[in-house]
C-alpha cells in the first residue's frame, strides 16, 4: 500500500518534472527540472532496490551531465527575463508522435503475458544491495565491455578537448 | 525504512528552508525603493548584460570531470567485490581500466588544457 | 650639471625665449609649438629621464596660463623646468604623451583644472572631477556650494 | 619530474612555516584592550577635543577673546564674540566661545597659538552623538573642568606663564 | 572635457565583457573605481576611473596662510602623513631660507622611518587581505600599534600628526620615547621573519606573485614610478640616496632593490625596506644630539615672490611640492606631486594579459593611497 | 503491489515526453536534454526487468550502468559541439545549425 | 543508571530494543505499523535538525573563537558569558532582516538555489555514524551516497550564480562549481580507496573494519592528507574560497542574497565543514571509535579535531588563485590520489 | 506593512507583555550582529581598521562579519569625505542595503566636511546631507575606542528601537 503510494508519488514527479521541463520556456530552468525528474527517476530506481544505480544516477545524471548542460547554458549568453519560444512549429506532429508511440508501448506491455517469473521474483522485501553482484559481472561476463567503457570515455575525452581547443586556436 | 528516513529528511530540510523564509517574511521590515531592487555593482550603475560569456576553461574542467566521474563509478563496484575476488585478474583488469584512462589525462595535460591562459 | 650648463646645451639646439635661475634651478620658456622638440631632446640628449610633473599656473593678472614641465635627471641629479605661456581664453599645446607616458594622466588633469586643450593626446577625459565642475583651479572659478573661508 | 616532487616538497615546507606562526601566536597572551571596561593610557600630547578649562583657582578661563586662535584655524572652527560692555566698547572676555566639534580636524594649531595657554587639546575622546546640533558648542559657557595627566601639565605650563 | 565611457559595449567582441571593481570595493583601498574588459579570466584592458575622493586641496591652499596647510599635507596620504609633513616644510624652508637644527633633523628622521615602518605594515596588512589571508593584518597592526603609540607620544596624533613645523619642531621627544624605540627595535626585526613566513614565502603567494605584473625598469621610469614600486624593477633610485635631503647622508643603509620587477619583488623590497628603516632608527638613536629644536623662524610666513619645487621619499616614492609663491603669506599656486598617481597610471601597462585575481595583487604591490591620487 | 508493467508504462510515459521534447524543442540543448529523458525511460524498463526477471544476474543494471556511461559521453560530445558551433555562430537553435553552410 | 550507560556506550541496541517493544505495542493497537516508523524517523528527523542548528551555530563561535586565539584577540565576549550566545543574536538578526529580491534577478532559480544547497547537506546527516548502532540510516551505498548527494550542491550554486544576474555572482557560481567539480574525483578517488580496504561502502562497516585501533590513517595517510585538502576545497574555505573571494568577486555566488536565504548559505557552509571532517574521521580516524568516553563523544571529539585543522589551515593561508587550483587539482591532487588507489590495490592483492 | 496595530496589541491581554519581550529579544539580537559595509574612504578608513585589528578587536562587539554586499551589511560606517563624484555612490549602495540599517559619520569629513568645509569645490558638506545618519563621531580621525564608544552607543539607540519600523528619509 505504502509502496504504491510512493511510486505514485515519485511518478507523478518525474513526469511532472519531465513536462515543465520540455515545456519551460527558459532552459535554465528546463535544466533545473530536468535534474528533478533524473532525481523522481533515482527514487524509483532506490524503491525497485537498485539503490547502486540510483546512487550512480544522481552522481553522474545529476552531478555531472546536469551540471554540465547547466555550465554550457552558463557559457551561451542566456538573458534573464527574456523568454524566448523554445517551441518549434512542430508541436502537432509532436503530440501525434509522442502519444502514438506511448499508447503502443502500453499497450503492449498490457497485452504481454509477462508470465510466471514476476509473481517469484521480486519479493520486495528482499531487495538486498546488488553492487557485489555489478562488480562480479563486470570482471568476468562483462569485462570486455568494461575494457571498451575506458576506450568510449578516452574518446569522447580527447573529441571534446579537441573540438573545444580548436575552437580556442580558431579564437586567436 | 531507511530510505523513508531520507524521504523524512528531505522533507525537513525543505520545512526548515521554507519556515525559515516565511518567518523571515513575516518579521521583517519592508520598505521598497526604486535603488534597493536594483543590480549590485560596487555601487554604480551596472554596465551591460550580467549575462556574460565565461570562460571556456570551465568547460574542459567540467567535461574531465564527468569523464572521470564514470571512470570512478565503474571502479565503485570492483573495489567492493575487490578483496572477495582471487586473482590477480581483477587487479590487471582495472589496472588496463585505469591505465586507459590515465592516456586521457595525459593528453589533456600534454595538450596544455589543464592550464590557463 | 649646473644650470648655465643646461641652458647653454638647450640654446645650442632650440630657442629660448627667456630663461632664469630659481634657487638653483633654471626655469626655461619656450614656445608652444616647440614642446615636443624640447621635451623630446631633454629626454633623449640630456638623460632627464624622470618628468616629475606637469602643471600649470593661472596667471590671470597676465592673461596667461603658464605650462610647468619639471624634468629630472638620474644621471646628473639635475632638475629642470620648462614652461610655456599659453592665452589664457583658448590655451592650447601639444601633448607629450608619446616622449613621457606619465604625461598622460598629468596632462589629463592639467586639462580639467585648468582647461587647457592637449592636441592628439590619446585619452582625452576628465581624470578627477565628475561632470559639472570645469577649470576650477583657474583663478575665477567659482562655484555655488564653494563657501568662502570667512574673513576674521 | 624531479621538479615536480621537489615542489611539492617546498610547497610543504613553506606551508608548514605559516602554520607554525598561526600555532606559536595560539599560545600568546592576547594583546586585547577590552574597551569600555580597560582604558588605553593616552600619551600626553594626544589631542582630544578642544577645551577652554577653567583655572582651579580663579573659577573661570583665561580666554581674553584675541581671535588669535580663530584666525589660526584652518577650517574656521572656532567663533569668538568678546563681550560688550555697559560703554560700548569691547572688554577682553569672550561672551561666547563657539567651537565646532564637527568640523574640527584637531590639529591643534589654535592651541598652539593661544599667547595665554587658555584653550588646550583635552584627552576626551568618546565625543559620539546622535545628535549633531550638540556638536557646536560654547566652550565659554561650558566651564570644562580638566581632569587628570593634562590638568596637571595644563597647571604647571600656567604657573610658568602666569 | 568630457566624461564617456572607457568601453563601448557594442564595440566589445564575443568574447569579451566588462566587470566593474570599486568604487565600494575591498579590494581598491578606498575608492578607486577599475574597470576591467576581459575575456573568461583574462584582462584585456583596464581602464582606471580615479577622482572618488577629489577633495580639492591645491584649491583650498591657495586661500591658507602657510602654517595652516600643514595638516592638509597629512591628510593627502595618512599612512606616511610625517614623510608629507617633510616635503611640505622642506619646501617652505627652502622657500624661506631657514636651516633648521641637527637635533630636529634627527628627530625628522625618526619620525620618518618610523612613519615608512608604520606604512609599510599597513600595506602588509592590506596586501594579506587583498590575496585573501586574514590573519597577516592581525600581525602586523600589532606592531603597528606600538609605532603608533610612539608617533602619539611624540606629536598627539595616530594618522594625522601635524608633527613639522617650519623650523623644527614645536615639542621635544618626549622622555619614554627613547626607551619604547630601543624595545621595538630589539624585537621588530624577528616579527619581520614571522611576516615573511606567514605570507610572503608562502607558496601560494609566490605562485601567485612571482611572474605576474612584470614592470620592467624602462617603462617604470617612463610612467614616473617611483619609491619600492620602482626599486622592485631593478633600479636603486632612492630619494635619500640619490638626491638626499636633510641628513640622510650621515646614515648608512641601503637601497633595496628587487630583480625582475614582477609582484613578489615589490613586496620583498617593501619587507627589506622594513629592515633597513630599523638600521637608520637604530644609528639616528645612537647619534642624536642635544641641542635646539626650532630655529629662529619669522612670526609670520611670508616668502619672496618665487618658485620652489622639493621631494623627498615616503612610504610610496617621490612626493613633491611645488609651490607658487607671490609674496603674500598665502601661496599662489601649491602643486603636490603624489608618488600613488604616477604609479597607479602604470597598472595599466603591467596588468593586461594576467587574470582577474592579479589585478587585485598587482595593484596591492603598487600599494595605492587614493586621497593621495585624487587630492 | 506495484508490478512491472507500472514501470513499463512510466518509461513509456516519459519516453513520450522526451520524443515530444526532442521534437518541438528549438535550443539544441534542450533537444539533448530530452535526450536523456529518452534514456531515462530506457533505464527505468533495464532496471525493472532486471529486477522482475533476471533479478540474480543484475544484467539489466549492468546495461543502465553502460547507458549512463554513453549518456554521459554523447553530452560531452554534443555539448562541446553545440558550444563549438555556438561560439563560432552564435546560434544555439537546432534549426539554424546547418553544417553545410559552415 | 544501566539504562544510561546502556544508551551511551551502546546505544544501537537499546533503540532497536525500543523500536520492538513499541512496535509489540503498537501491534496490539491494531494501529498500522507504518505510522510508526514515520513517528520514529521524524523523532530522528528532529534530533537531527537539532544537531544542525546547534552545531552550525556552534561551529561559528567555534570558528570565531579559534581564529581570535590565532590572532591574538579576543573575540565575540560581549554576548551572553564569553559570547556565547553571539551565533544566536545573528541568527535572530538574519531573521528578521529584510529580504530583498532585486528587479533583475531570476526569481524561481534565485528562490530555489538556498533550497537546493540546503537539501543535500541536511540529507547528509542520514548516514553519519554518531555511535554504535547510532546511524539515522545505514544505508547500503554509505559512502556513494554522501558523495553523489553532495553533488547535488553545485547545481543550488549554479542556479544562485546564474539567478542573481549579477557578474560577480556568475563568476562565482560558475568558479564554485569548477571547482567542486574539479576536486569531486580526487575525492571519490580516495574514498575508493577506502572501500577496497573495507570492502563495503556501508558507513557501519567502514567503521567496523578499523576497529582495534587499525586506523586507516595510518596506511592512507597520503589519502587522508588528499581528503583533507581535497574536502576543504569542496566547501569552498580558505584558501579554497575562490567563489566568495572576497578581494575579486565582492561576494562571490551570493552576492545578491539577504537575509534568511543568505542565513542558508552560511548555514549550508558551515554545516558543510562540519560534515567533511565528520566523514574524513569516520574514513580515517576510526569514527565513534574510542577509549572510556561514550562513542558519540568520540565521534566529536574526532570530528572537531579535523575541524580545528581546516580551521587552522583557512586562518593561515591566502587565497590560491583561479588556475593554479585547477591545475592543483588535476595535475597534483588526482595524480596522488590515483597513485594511492593503485598502490592500495596492489599491495592488499599482494600481502 | 509597517508597524503593529498599537491599540490591537493592547486590549489582548498578555500580549503587551510578549511583544514587549520579543522587541527585546530583537533588538538584542541585533544590536550585537551589527555587520558592517566594507568601505573606507580616507583616514577614518585605516582607524576602522585598527577597529578591527586585534588590540581592539571589534569582533567582541559582534561586528566581526565584514560585509562587502550591502545587501547583508547592517551598517554603513562612512569613514571619509564624501565627495561629489561619490555621492550617488553612496546614496545608491545605502539604498541596496537591506532595513533595518544604520548609518555612522566617522569623522570630520562625514560629519560636516570636515577639513573640507570652506573654499572646497567637491566635497559633500557632510554624509548626512544625502543619506541619513546614527551617530556622529568626531575626530579627525576618531581614535579607535571612539569608534568602539560610537558603536556602543549605536546598539544603545538600537534597543530603543520599534519593532519593524523603518526610518524615514527623503
Amino acid at each position: 500500500m505504502i509502496e504504491l503510494i510512493l511510486f505514485y508519488a515519485f511518478a507523478g514527479v518525474t513526469i511532472f518534472a519531465a513536462m515543465l521541463m520540455v515545456l519551460s520556456r527558459n532552459i535554465f530552468h528546463s535544466a533545473l527540472f530536468l535534474a528533478l525528474a533524473l532525481l523522481g527517476v533515482a527514487a524509483l530506481f532506490a524503491m525497485m532496490g537498485s539503490f547502486f544505480i540510483a546512487g550512480i544516477q544522481v552522481l553522474l545524471y545529476i552531478g555531472a551531465v546536469v551540471v554540465l548542460t547547466i555550465f554550457v547554458i552558463n557559457l551561451t549568453k542566456q538573458v534573464i527575463g527574456q523568454d524566448v519560444s523554445q517551441v518549434n512549429e512542430l508541436v502537432l506532429p509532436a503530440i501525434i508522435t509522442s502519444l502514438l508511440s506511448a499508447c503502443l508501448i502500453i499497450l503492449a506491455v498490457l497485452k504481454t503475458d509477462w508470465g510466471t517469473r514476476i509473481a517469484q521474483s521480486v519479493a520486495q522485501s528482499e531487495l538486498t544491495d546488488n553492487t557485489a553482484i555489478i562488480g562480479r559481472q563486470l570482471l568476468t561476463n562483462f569485462v570486455i565491455p568494461f575494457e571498451i567503457v575506458s576506450v568510449l570515455l578516452l574518446a569522447a575525452l580527447i573529441g571534446a578537448i579537441a573540438i573545444v581547443s580548436r575552437d580556442k586556436e580558431a579564437d586567436k | 525504512m531507511a530510505y523513508g528516513t531520507l524521504l523524512v529528511f528531505i522533507g525537513f530540510a525543505v520545512v526548515f528552508v521554507v519556515g525559515g523564509v516565511v518567518v523571515n517574511y513575516l518579521l521583517m521590515p519592508y520598505k521598497p525603493s526604486v535603488a534597493k531592487y536594483t543590480t549590485y555593482e560596487c555601487g554604480i550603475d551596472p554596465i551591460g548584460n550580467a549575462q556574460i560569456r565565461y570562460s571556456m576553461r570551465f568547460y574542459v574542467f567540467a567535461l574531465m570531470y564527468v569523464v572521470f566521474a564514470v571512470e570512478a563509478v565503474f571502479l565503485l563496484p570492483w573495489a567492493v567485490v575487490y578483496r572477495r575476488m582471487t586473482g590477480l585478474m581483477p587487479l590487471i583488469e582495472v589496472l588496463i581500466f585505469i591505465f586507459i584512462l590515465v592516456l586521457g589525462l595525459a593528453f589533456a595535460w600534454k595538450k596544455g588544457e589543464l592550464k590557463w591562459d | 650639471m649646473i644650470f648655465t650648463e643646461i641652458l647653454d646645451k638647450l640654446k645650442a639646439k632650440h630657442e629660448v625665449l627667456e630663461s632664469k635661475e630659481d634657487l638653483g634651478v633654471l626655469n626655461a620658456w619656450v614656445s608652444a609649438k616647440k614642446i615636443k622638440e624640447v621635451i623630446g631632446f631633454l629626454k633623449n640628449d640630456m638623460q632627464f629621464g624622470q618628468l616629475s610633473f606637469v602643471t600649470a599656473v593661472d596667471l590671470m593678472a597676465a592673461n596667461n596660463i603658464e605650462m610647468v614641465y619639471r624634468l629630472f635627471s638620474y644621471e646628473t641629479k639635475s632638475d629642470v623646468v620648462i614652461k610655456v605661456k599659453l592665452d589664457r581664453a583658448k590655451p592650447e599645446i601639444e601633448t607629450i604623451t608619446s616622449i613621457f607616458s606619465t604625461a598622460d594622466w598629468h596632462e589629463r588633469e592639467t586639462s580639467e583644472m585648468f582647461g587647457v586643450k592637449f592636441l592628439n593626446h590619446p585619452d582625452p577625459n576628465r581624470l578627477l572631477l565628475p561632470d559639472g565642475i570645469d577649470m576650477p583651479l583657474r583663478k575665477d572659478f567659482k562655484c555655488a556650494d564653494m563657501t568662502p573661508l570667512p574673513k576674521v | 619530474m624531479i621538479k615536480y616532487i621537489a615542489d611539492i616538497i617546498k610547497g610543504i615546507i613553506s606551508l608548514m612555516e605559516g602554520l607554525l606562526v598561526t600555532l606559536k601566536h595560539v599560545f600568546r597572551k592576547p594583546i586585547t584592550l577590552q574597551y569600555p571596561e580597560q582604558r588605553p593610557d593616552i600619551s600626553l600630547r594626544f589631542r582630544g577635543r578642544l577645551a577652554m578649562p577653567i583655572d582651579p583657582a580663579t573659577k573661570d578661563n583665561r580666554c581674553t577673546a584675541c581671535m588669535i586662535c580663530v584666525r589660526a584655524c584652518p577650517n574656521h572652527s572656532i567663533e569668538c564674540e568678546k563681550i560688550v560692555g555697559e560703554d560700548g566698547k569691547p572688554k577682553p572676555k569672550p561672551a561666547s566661545y563657539t567651537y565646532n566639534m564637527g568640523s574640527c580636524i584637531y590639529c591643534n594649531l589654535c592651541v598652539e597659538s593661544c599667547p595665554f595657554f587658555a584653550i588646550i587639546m583635552s584627552d576626551e575622546y568618546e565625543t559620539g552623538t546622535e545628535d549633531k546640533a550638540s556638536l557646536t558648542m560654547d566652550l565659554a559657557a561650558e566651564k570644562y573642568e580638566l581632569k587628570g595627566k593634562k590638568a596637571a601639565w595644563w597647571g604647571s605650563k600656567f604657573k610658568t606663564e602666569g | 572635457m568630457t566624461t564617456k565611457a572607457p568601453f563601448e559595449l557594442e564595440k566589445l567582441s564575443n568574447d569579451e565583457y566588462i566587470l566593474n571593481m570599486g568604487p565600494q570595493h575591498p579590494s581598491t583601498h578606498g575608492v578607486l573605481r577599475i574597470i576591467l574588459k576581459l575575456d573568461g579570466e583574462v584582462v584585456k584592458d583596464l581602464y582606471c576611473d580615479v577622482g572618488y575622493i577629489h577633495s580639492s586641496v591645491e584649491k583650498m591652499c591657495e586661500n591658507k596662510k602657510y602654517e595652516m596647510i600643514m595638516p592638509y599635507t597629512d591628510r593627502l596620504d595618512y599612512l606616511s602623513a610625517v614623510n608629507y609633513n617633510w616635503g611640505y616644510a622642506l619646501a617652505v624652508e627652502k622657500l624661506m631660507g631657514i636651516t633648521v637644527p641637527e637635533r630636529a633633523e634627527y628627530i625628522r628622521v625618526m619620525l620618518a622611518e618610523l612613519n615608512r615602518i608604520m606604512s609599510h605594515l599597513l600595506w602588509y596588512s592590506a596586501y594579506g587581505m587583498d590575496v585573501g589571508a586574514l590573519t597577516p593584518i592581525m600581525y602586523a597592526f600589532r606592531e603597528r600599534e606600538e609605532v603608533i603609540d610612539m608617533i602619539e607620544g611624540m606629536t598627539g596624533g595616530r594618522l594625522t600628526h601635524n608633527a613639522f613645523r617650519f623650523g623644527g619642531f614645536r615639542n621635544d621627544l618626549p622622555k619614554d620615547f627613547m626607551d619604547s624605540l630601543k624595545k621595538f627595535i630589539g624585537h621588530f626585526n624577528d616579527k619581520i621573519d614571522e611576516y615573511e613566513a606567514l605570507l610572503i614565502n608562502n607558496i601560494i603567494l609566490t605562485a601567485r606573485t612571482i611572474g605576474v605584473g612584470v614592470l620592467s625598469k624602462e617603462t617604470a621610469i617612463n610612467y614616473g614610478v617611483t619609491g619600492p614600486s620602482l626599486r622592485g624593477s631593478n633600479c636603486a633610485i632612492d630619494l635619500r640616496k640619490t638626491a638626499p635631503y636633510s641628513i640622510y647622508e650621515k646614515f648608512d643603509f641601503k637601497a633595496c632593490v628587487g630583480k625582475n620587477g614582477d609582484t613578489w619583488d615589490r613586496l620583498k623590497v617593501r619587507m627589506d625596506e622594513m629592515r633597513e628603516s630599523t638600521k637608520i632608527l637604530k644609528q639616528a638613536m645612537e647619534g642624536i644630539p642635544a641641542g635646539d629644536i626650532m630655529a629662529k623662524v619669522p612670526k609670520i610666513i611670508k616668502p619672496a615672490p618665487g618658485e620652489v619645487y622639493t621631494k623627498v621619499e615616503s612610504a610610496r616614492g617621490e612626493f613633491g611640492v611645488y609651490i607658487v609663491s607671490d609674496g603674500t603669506d598665502k601661496p599662489y599656486r601649491i602643486k603636490f606631486r603624489s608618488p600613488s598617481f604616477s604609479n597607479l597610471s602604470v597598472l595599466k601597462e603591467i596588468t593586461i594579459g594576467s587574470k582577474i585575481a592579479d589585478v587585485v595583487a598587482i595593484m596591492g604591490s603598487l600599494d595605492l593611497v587614493i586621497p593621495e591620487i585624487d587630492r | 503491489m506495484i508490478t512491472l508493467s507500472h514501470y513499463i508504462i512510466l518509461g513509456a510515459v516519459l519516453f513520450a515526453i522526451g520524443i515530444f521534447g526532442v521534437i518541438t524543442r528549438r535550443n539544441a540543448i534542450g533537444i539533448l536534454m530530452s535526450l536523456e529523458l529518452i534514456f531515462n525511460a530506457v533505464n527505468i524498463n533495464m532496471v525493472a526487468f532486471s529486477r522482475f526477471l533476471t533479478p540474480e544476474g543484475a544484467y539489466g543494471e549492468l546495461f543502465t550502468i553502460f547507458i549512463i556511461t554513453v549518456a554521459a559521453a554523447e553530452s560531452v560530445l554534443g555539448l562541446a559541439i553545440i558550444l563549438a558551433i555556438y561560439r563560432k555562430r552564435q546560434v544555439l537553435n537546432a534549426d539554424e545549425m546547418n553544417l553545410m553552410k559552415w | 543508571m544501566e539504562l544510561i550507560k546502556e544508551l551511551l556506550y551502546n546505544s544501537g541496541k537499546p533503540l532497536g530494543e525500543l523500536y520492538t517493544w513499541a512496535h509489540g505495542i503498537w501491534a496490539g493497537w491494531g494501529a498500522p505499523p507504518f505510522l510508526l516508523d514515520l513517528i520514529f524517523q521524524i523523532v530522528i528527523g528532529v534530533a537531527v535538525a537539532a544537531v544542525v542548528v546547534l552545531n552550525a551555530l556552534w561551529i561559528i563561535y567555534y570558528d570565531r573563537k579559534l581564529s581570535a586565539l590565532m590572532q591574538i584577540r579576543k573575540g565575540p565576549n560581549r554576548v551572553g558569558p564569553l559570547g556565547l550566545l553571539q551565533t544566536i543574536a545573528d541568527t535572530v538578526k538574519l531573521m528578521i532582516k529584510e529580504d530583498i529580491n532585486p528587479k533583475a534577478v531570476d526569481i524561481f532559480s534565485f528562490w530555489i538555489a538556498p533550497l537546493i544547497i540546503f537539501i543535500p547537506t541536511f540529507a547528509v546527516f542520514l548516514v553519519l555514524p554518531f555511535g554504535k548502532g547510532l546511524i539515522p540510516a545505514d544505508l547500503n551505498i554509505g559512502i556513494l551516497y554522501v558523495v553523489a548527494i553532495t553533488g547535488l550542491t553545485v547545481i543550488g550554486i549554479l542556479a544562485a550564480g546564474w539567478g542573481s544576474n549579477n557578474k560577480y555572482s556568475l563568476i562565482g557560481g560558475l568558479r564554485s562549481a569548477a571547482q567542486i567539480v574539479s576536486y569531486e574525483i580526487p575525492m571519490m578517488l580516495v574514498i575508493l580507496s577506502i572501500v577496497l580496504m573495507t570492502g563495503s561502502m556501508k558507513m557501519s562497516d567502514i567503521v567496523a573494519a578499523q576497529s582495534h585501533y587499525k586506523w586507516f590513517v595510518i596506511p592512507q595517510i597520503i589519502g587522508f592528507i588528499v581528503f583533507l585538502i581535497v574536502g576543504n576545497a569542496e566547501i569552498n574555505r580558505a584558501p579554497f574560497d575562490l567563489p566568495e573571494a572576497e578581494s575579486e568577486l565582492v561576494a562571490g555566488f551570493n552576492t545578491e542574497y539577504s537575509a534568511m536565504k543568505f542565513a542558508f548559505f552560511y548555514l549550508a557552509e558551515y554545516t558543510n565543514l562540519f560534515l567533511t571532517s565528520a566523514i574524513a574521521a569516520t574514513l580515517f580516524l576510526g569514527g565513534w571509535e574510542g577509549p572510556l568516553l561514550p562513542p558519540i563523544v568520540w565521534f566529536f571529539i574526532k570530528t572537531y579535531f579535523v575541524v580545528t585543522i581546516l580551521m587552522w589551515i583557512r586562518w593561515t593561508f591566502p587565497r590560491i588563485r583561479v588556475d593554479h587550483l585547477m591545475e592543483f587539482s588535476w595535475k597534483y591532487m588526482l595524480p596522488i590520489a590515483l597513485l594511492n588507489l593503485v598502490i592500495t590495490a596492489i599491495v592488499i592483492k599482494l600481502v | 506593512m509597517n508597524g503593529v496595530d498599537e491599540e490591537l496589541i493592547k486590549k489582548i491581554p498578555g500580549l503587551p507583555i510578549v511583544m514587549t519581550t520579543a522587541e527585546w529579544a530583537i533588538n538584542a539580537g541585533r544590536s550585537n550582529s551589527i555587520w558592517t559595509l566594507t568601505f573606507g574612504l580616507r583616514c577614518c578608513a585605516m582607524e576602522m581598521m585598527a577597529t578591527g585589528a586585534p588590540k581592539y578587536d571589534w569582533a567582541r562587539f559582534g561586528l566581526e562579519v565584514p560585509s562587502a554586499s550591502p545587501r547583508r551589511a547592517d551598517m554603513m560606517i562612512v569613514a571619509g569625505t564624501v565627495t561629489k563624484k561619490m555621492e550617488p555612490v553612496i546614496i545608491r549602495l545605502y539604498e541596496q542595503m537591506a532595513e533595518p540599517k544604520y548609518v555612522i559619520a566617522m569623522g570630520a569629513c562625514a560629519i560636516s566636511g570636515g577639513p573640507f568645509i570652506y573654499d572646497s569645490y567637491s566635497v559633500i558638506k557632510g554624509a548626512d546631507k544625502i543619506i541619513p545618519v546614527d551617530i556622529y563621531i568626531p575626530g579627525c580621525p576618531p581614535r579607535p575606542e571612539a569608534l568602539l564608544d560610537g558603536i556602543i552607543k549605536l546598539q544603545k539607540k538600537i534597543m530603543k528601537q520599534k519593532f519593524r519600523t523603518v526610518k524615514e528619509h527623503k
